[in-house]
């Protein structure tokens, strides 16, 4: 099964590159394999049992045996829940690609479905270097996507993205390199976990480029500024993820002694960053650079749940994460069917689009209102349990984390209020439809998530981990579980 | 053995090496640079030849000929690449590969 | 009364197919009427290619244990057989990219000469005396110098010929002068005599030897176009005709690995606390000098040519480690890196024949979208060059970066980690060249020329040189299968 | 082993030859690659070969140095005096010319090499070179020679003529003329200019 979830992505992006398909067939190959591939998921979770906390649907296969690396792919509870995130919101994104007639659509839709497959094999690898690989495999189709089919600076936003990256992913390959001789396996099921700071620090780093972390934002801005909106839903709902789940399950887990003793500096790099990301997401002249610098401040207060190292804060950073891939998707999903009608996303020239458009309102108005956590939302429970976890390591952390809050209330009310309310905007033309149908096709599951969660946010809050780790790693120790909860 | 001992001779033929080394690093005509080749070759022979004599055996002879006939087809092809040239009126300058800078 | 000695012609048989092709082609350039002489010369020398890989790996099968051939001059192993497989393969390939060529003489010649160069390289994959070496190297450089020059009407070419005929020999005298060296130091030109008798009478230390072993070694490093002794690469890769320039990237280097190896295992074991050190530094001059070098070239085959230098350097730091693993790493390394280095200069050759003139970086502007399969052939060489996955090129430098940790250097990693970022900014320049940009406003292709008939054989070379390196990413085990048991075969 | 070396006497006469071949051969030598015109440098490589030649056969190697006589001086140095008489012995400055840098860097190594292979013989000079071996009767004859040929190294002798085979390809190739170039060499002569 978690071959399948990668397999089916792959083999339906080499039928669409190889196939003398046209347009139309193209699109609705690549629709159609999302839709399996939601369906696959969904068949997935229906058997997958989620109270065990255990590794499930195991793959593995032999690669090469002198270095003891592995084909192995599994699935964790917490996993399972971002991979379906992943699904959704990738979907969504092809499907706002197929309605936005994205010019040579084999190439586009091709790469789509293999970013989703790279994606997808990220969050399944239980193999240090097939890890290495599928994040190394994310870039690939995102070169392109943003260097295509971007906006005026596209390429040099391109460069500056990838050159981050790979300075931190080859940090990161010269820290598997060497942990995975050291344990003399790269099965990341089989590793014991390590003290060394520096193996540590080279992966942390890859981590805080991509998530990305303050003071590692520089290339975001302009990626997310110049990407087609869907990709930029994918970059910050998605790829951004794989960062945090790199941080949780590479970092965190395999080097529980350095997160411990570095967990003050993250804790206060991400602090700024959540406060830092608020403010200018707040002085933003567009949307884009709302929902941007609001990815920011959001993947530092997930970073923070992650370094509270306490369960509590994990499972609110996993909800979150599933959380903000959701909105953060449907945020720029939206922001690129307003730019579509608008021609621009510069605030001050929108405005008054409420007026005669109720479903596009109702939608920005349910994501804006999730997105600010109000009481009873599914950011609101993410929120709160991460507030708790960190709270173990000082009450300071936790009013931080409270004030961002507030200040998340502030960007999203001005970006509702200016896009919606207020005196209609010079770009806004009477003729800007409402959103049609199709639109909604991909909107709506992404909302309708979101509600889901807020009405039950324990579906993935309380099923990410189960009671406790099935591998008592060094993580265990410093969690202090006792042998008990280790099964 | 009468005259000199095999250290002598070697010394000699290290001079030879890198007179010729010398010569193919800063002449600037190519056949200059060839006949500088030969005597790095020249050199080198003359080692194995010493070194022959001091081990009694004759391997060094035998491959002292061939770079001899090795020598002759280096020879034979750089004179080939030379005549071509001058043939085409290039600049016979090895600095001056015109279109080809290091 | 001379007894001759016994020869093993089984030995021998990759070496003597193309032998025999060789001197086939030739005979074609006399018999066989003009417009028939490529096609005849070409298949002949494709089969002699495809005869030799077939001989190289019934050889690979029956030489489990290693013993030497014809009174030691040969190793039968299958170090060499493995080697000689993927040379064999370079050749096959390099015909098929070379037949496109509009080349009006020496056609026959040039596959000749093509024959006669692989035969060189093939021999030399299995020689273990220092005069057969010595030979070989001559062999098959002669050959080579003359390929580059081969088309006589083009001053670039003979400008490439001549300067690749003066570094070269230039290279060899160091290797000559080195052997005469080492045997004055041990008294015998077999490297397992030279081996034994270093370790036996103690002679690690003796000043003849260690002089001698790092004179080799830097005739080594030409052929291996090792910095700083790499000058000659990017002139004459750029210079010589675009097919030999791949075979020359993907063959030359795969031999003077192949052997420096052998030769520094075999005969200088005893040595290995002086080369690996010096091997090491060799390394991280070639990867920077390599790669800083490579920035600032604007012609493909040159960027391509600096590129070479800095898989060098990745090489190297296999070979430095000193262990089986690090020789299974440079086997390994090879097999992607020829399939690459051969399907990017194809690629180039493709545009060249276009263009007809050299190919720079903004000839390729928007090539990606025009010639898809090209195009993104290139990407993926691209790819693999940086050593990303899902292409052998990671797994490569995977293995090279493995064996040095493996050996203590990790700061050698760190270095090889650094350069492939470093390398990243001009493989990536040239994938932004391909796809980011349109054709329409690119220099340089103003006044298109009409475009000739697409390559079959050509296409057919790249896409065999893509399936490699793709699937030498995922089938790891079975090719890593082949080369431990080569390594097995040298004394690690 | 040769007569020379039988008696004191002629003990004296291998010592005066010697300084008299080392003379010629390093002299000849730095002739070669100092030399403006390269005909000039090619006959003293000839002399050069020839004092090798001698060195040879006072290293007891006879066959080496016929060999050296009859390859050298009769086929490649002839073929070097044709190369250079019909391109009409160009002479170049010697020194000049090139990156400055380069060439210090040239000089430098290539007197590295020669300080660390001269200390290097000087080390083995007073160990393993100090002793050499006695000489059978059949040291450096040509049938000894021909018999190392056809058994040690019966391969090298086999690639050895491979080589060469190779070489007169290329020889060939590289003489032949092209068409183009011919038409060229007509058109330049059509235009009143020297070929």
């Amino acid at each position: 099964m978690a071959l399948w979830l990668i397999l089916l992505p792959l083999g339906a992006a080499l039928a669409v590159w190889l196939l003398p398909l046209d347009r139309l067939a193209a699109t609705g190959l690549a629709l159609a394999a999302v839709l399996g591939e939601i369906g696959l998921w969904i068949t997935t979770l229906v058997r997958f049992d989620l109270d065990s906390g255990k590794l499930q649907f195991e793959e593995q296969a032999s690669w090469f045996k002198d270095l003891g690396v592995t084909f192995h792919l599994g699935l964790w509870g917490y996993s399972l829940w971002l991979i379906g995130m992943t699904v959704l919101v990738l979907g969504a994104a092809i499907a706002f690609g197929a309605r936005a007639g994205r010019e040579r659509p084999r190439a586009y839709f091709g790469l789509m479905l293999f970013l989703l497959a790279a994606v997808v094999a990220v969050f399944e690898a239980q193999d240090l270097l097939l890890f290495y690989v599928a994040w190394e495999a994310m870039l690939i189709p995102l070169y392109f996507l943003v260097g295509v089919w971007g906006g005026a600076g596209r390429v040099a936003a391109t460069y500056k993205f990838v050159v981050y990256t790979i300075a931190g992913s080859l940090l990161m390959l010269t820290s598997i390199i060497v942990y995975g001789l050291q344990q003399g396996t790269f099965d990341m099921t089989l590793t014991t976990g390590s003290g060394s700071m520096w193996l540590f620090l080279g992966f942390a780093a890859a981590f805080a480029i991509k998530a990305p972390l303050f003071p590692f934002h520089g290339w975001l801005p302009q990626a997310y500024r110049e990407s087609p909106p869907e990709v930029a839903a994918v970059l910050s709902g998605v790829v951004s993820k794989t960062a945090a789940y790199g941080f949780l399950r590479l970092g965190v887990i395999e080097f529980g002694g350095p997160s411990l003793r570095i967990r003050d500096t993250v804790l206060a790099l991400a602090a700024v960053g959540l406060v830092y990301g608020s403010i200018v997401a707040f002085r933003q002249p567009d949307l884009r650079g709302i929902i941007a610098y609001s990815s920011l401040a959001q993947m530092s207060l997930i970073t923070m749940g992650i370094f509270s190292i306490n369960l509590a804060g994990f499972d609110g950073a996993i909800l979150q994460m599933v959380n903000h891939g959701l909105i953060s998707g449907v945020m720029f999903l939206l922001a690129g069917l307003v730019e579509r009608r608008a021609g621009t996303s510069d605030v001050a020239r929108l405005g008054g689009l409420a007026r005669g458009r109720p479903i596009l309102a109702t939608a920005l108005l349910a994501a804006g209102m999730i997105a600010l956590a109000v009481p009873g939302s599914a950011t609101f429970g993410g929120e709160f349990l991460i507030l708790t976890g960190v709270f173990a390591s000082g009450w300071a952390w936790t009013v931080v984390g409270a004030a961002a809050i507030v200040l998340a209330a502030m960007y999203a009310l001005r970006l509702i209020s200016a896009v919606l309310h207020d005196r209609k905007g010079e770009a806004v033309t009477d003729s800007a439809r409402d959103l049609r149908l199709p639109e909604l096709a991909f909107v709506l599951p992404l909302l309708g998530c979101l509600i889901a969660l807020s009405i039950w946010p324990n579906a993935v809050a309380s099923h990410s981990f189960g009671k406790a780790f099935e591998r008592c790693t060094p993580l265990a120790n410093v969690l202090k579980l006792t042998a008990e909860d280790c099964p | 053995m009468a005259g000199p001992g095999i250290p002598a001779y070697l010394g000699v033929a290290v001079f030879l090496f890198v007179t010729g080394a010398f010569g193919v690093l800063l002449r600037r005509s190519p056949l200059i640079v060839l006949l500088s080749l030969e005597i790095m070759l020249n050199g080198a022979n003359l080692a194995l030849i010493a070194f022959s004599r001091h081990w009694g055996n004759g391997d060094g002879q035998i491959f002292a000929i061939s770079v001899m006939a090795v020598a002759a087809a280096e020879v034979v092809v750089g004179l080939g690449l030379i005549v071509a040239m001058a043939r085409k009126k290039l600049n016979l300058d090895v600095d001056e590969l015109s279109s080809l800078k290091g | 009364m001379i007894t001759t000695p016994h020869v093993d012609w089984f030995a021998l048989s990759p070496t003597l197919a193309l032998l025999a092709v060789a001197a086939s082609a030739l005979l074609a350039a006399v018999l066989v009427p003009g417009p028939l002489r490529k096609p005849v010369s070409a298949t002949v020398t494709f089969a002699g290619f495809v005869g030799s890989f077939a001989a190289a790996a019934v050889l690979y099968a029956h030489s489990a244990d290693a013993h030497g051939a014809l009174t030691g001059s040969l190793m039968r192993d299958r170090w060499g057989a493995l080697a000689q497989l993927i040379l064999a393969g370079a050749g096959a390939l390099a015909v098929l990219v070379s037949y496109g060529e509009r080349t009006k003489e020496h056609v026959s010649e040039y596959y000749a000469l093509l024959a006669a160069a692989g035969a060189g390289m093939i021999f030399l994959a299995q020689a273990s005396s220092l005069l057969t070496i010595f030979l070989g190297v001559e062999w098959f450089s002669i050959a080579l110098y003359i390929l580059c020059a081969i088309d006589i009407d083009r001053a670039s070419r003979l400008e490439a010929g001549l300067k690749y005929l003066i570094t070269g020999s230039f290279g060899s005298a160091f290797l000559l002068f080195g052997s005469a060296l080492v045997y004055g130091a041990t008294g015998t030109l077999r490297l397992d005599l030279i081996g034994r008798a270093v370790a036996d009478r103690g002679l690690s230390d003796d000043p003849l030897l260690v002089v001698g072993l790092a004179m080799m070694l830097v005739g080594l490093a030409f052929k291996m176009s090792v910095a700083p002794f790499h000058q000659w690469t990017p002139d004459v890769y750029q210079g010589a005709p675009t097919p030999i320039s791949g075979f020359m990237g993907a063959a030359t280097k795969a031999v003077a690995f192949v052997l420096t190896i052998r030769i520094l295992q075999t005969a200088f074991a005893q040595d290995a606390h002086l080369w690996t050190v010096l091997l090491a530094v060799l390394a991280v001059a070639s990867l920077v000098i390599g790669n800083l070098a490579a920035l600032v070239q604007t012609d493909v085959k040159r960027i391509l040519a600096y590129s070479s230098v800095s898989h060098a350097g990745f090489m190297l730091m296999a070979v430095a480690a000193d262990s089986a693993l690090g020789g299974r790493a440079v086997l390994y390394y090879l097999i992607p890196y020829s399939a690459m280095s051969i399907g990017a200069f194809a690629v180039v050759a493709a545009r060249e024949r276009e263009l007809g003139h050299d190919v720079s970086a903004d000839d390729l502007a928007g090539y990606g979208w025009e010639r898809p399969v090209l195009g993104v052939a290139l990407w993926i060489f691209m790819l693999g060059f940086a050593g990303f996955p899902l292409t052998g090129g990671f797994i490569g430098k995977f293995y090279a970066f493995s064996a040095a940790y493996r050996h203590g250097w990790l700061w050698l990693v760190i270095i090889g980690a650094a350069a492939t970022a470093v390398s990243l900014w001009y493989y990536l320049g040239i994938v932004r060249q391909l796809f980011l940009r349109s054709s329409a406003g690119a220099a340089g292709s103003t006044g298109t020329p009409s475009a000739p008939p697409r390559d079959a054989l050509l296409q057919i070379a790249v896409v065999a040189c893509v399936a490699i390196t793709v699937a030498s990413f995922f089938a790891v085990q079975p090719l890593i299968d082949l080369a431990k048991h080569a390594a097995g075969s040298l004394p690690f | 082993m040769s007569l020379l070396a039988v008696t004191a006497v002629g003990n004296v006469l291998v010592w005066a030859v010697w300084v008299l071949a080392v003379a010629t051969c390093i002299g000849t030598g730095l002739l070669v690659v100092t030399r403006t015109n390269p005909f000039h440098s090619a006959l003293a490589l000839i002399g050069n070969l020839g004092s090798l030649a001698v060195l040879y056969l006072l290293l007891s190697s006879e066959f080496v140095a016929a060999a050296q006589v009859l390859v050298y001086a009769g086929a490649v140095m002839v073929m070097f005096l044709f190369v250079i008489a019909y391109l009409g012995g160009k002479a170049d400055a010697p020194w000049i010319g090139g990156r400055t840098w380069h060439q210090a860097a040239s000089a430098v190594a290539g007197l590295a090499i020669l300080v660390n292979v001269l200390v290097a013989i000087g080390m083995a000079a007073g160990g393993s070179l100090k002793h050499e071996a006695q000489l059978d009767q059949v040291f450096g004859s040509p049938s000894e020679i021909g018999r190392l040929f056809l058994t040690d190294h019966l391969l090298a002798f086999e690639v050895t003529s491979i080589v060469l085979l190779i070489a007169a390809v290329g020889g060939v190739v590289l003489g032949s003329h092209a068409r183009r170039s011919e038409a060229e060499d007509a058109a330049a002569l059509a235009a009143g200019e020297q070929v």
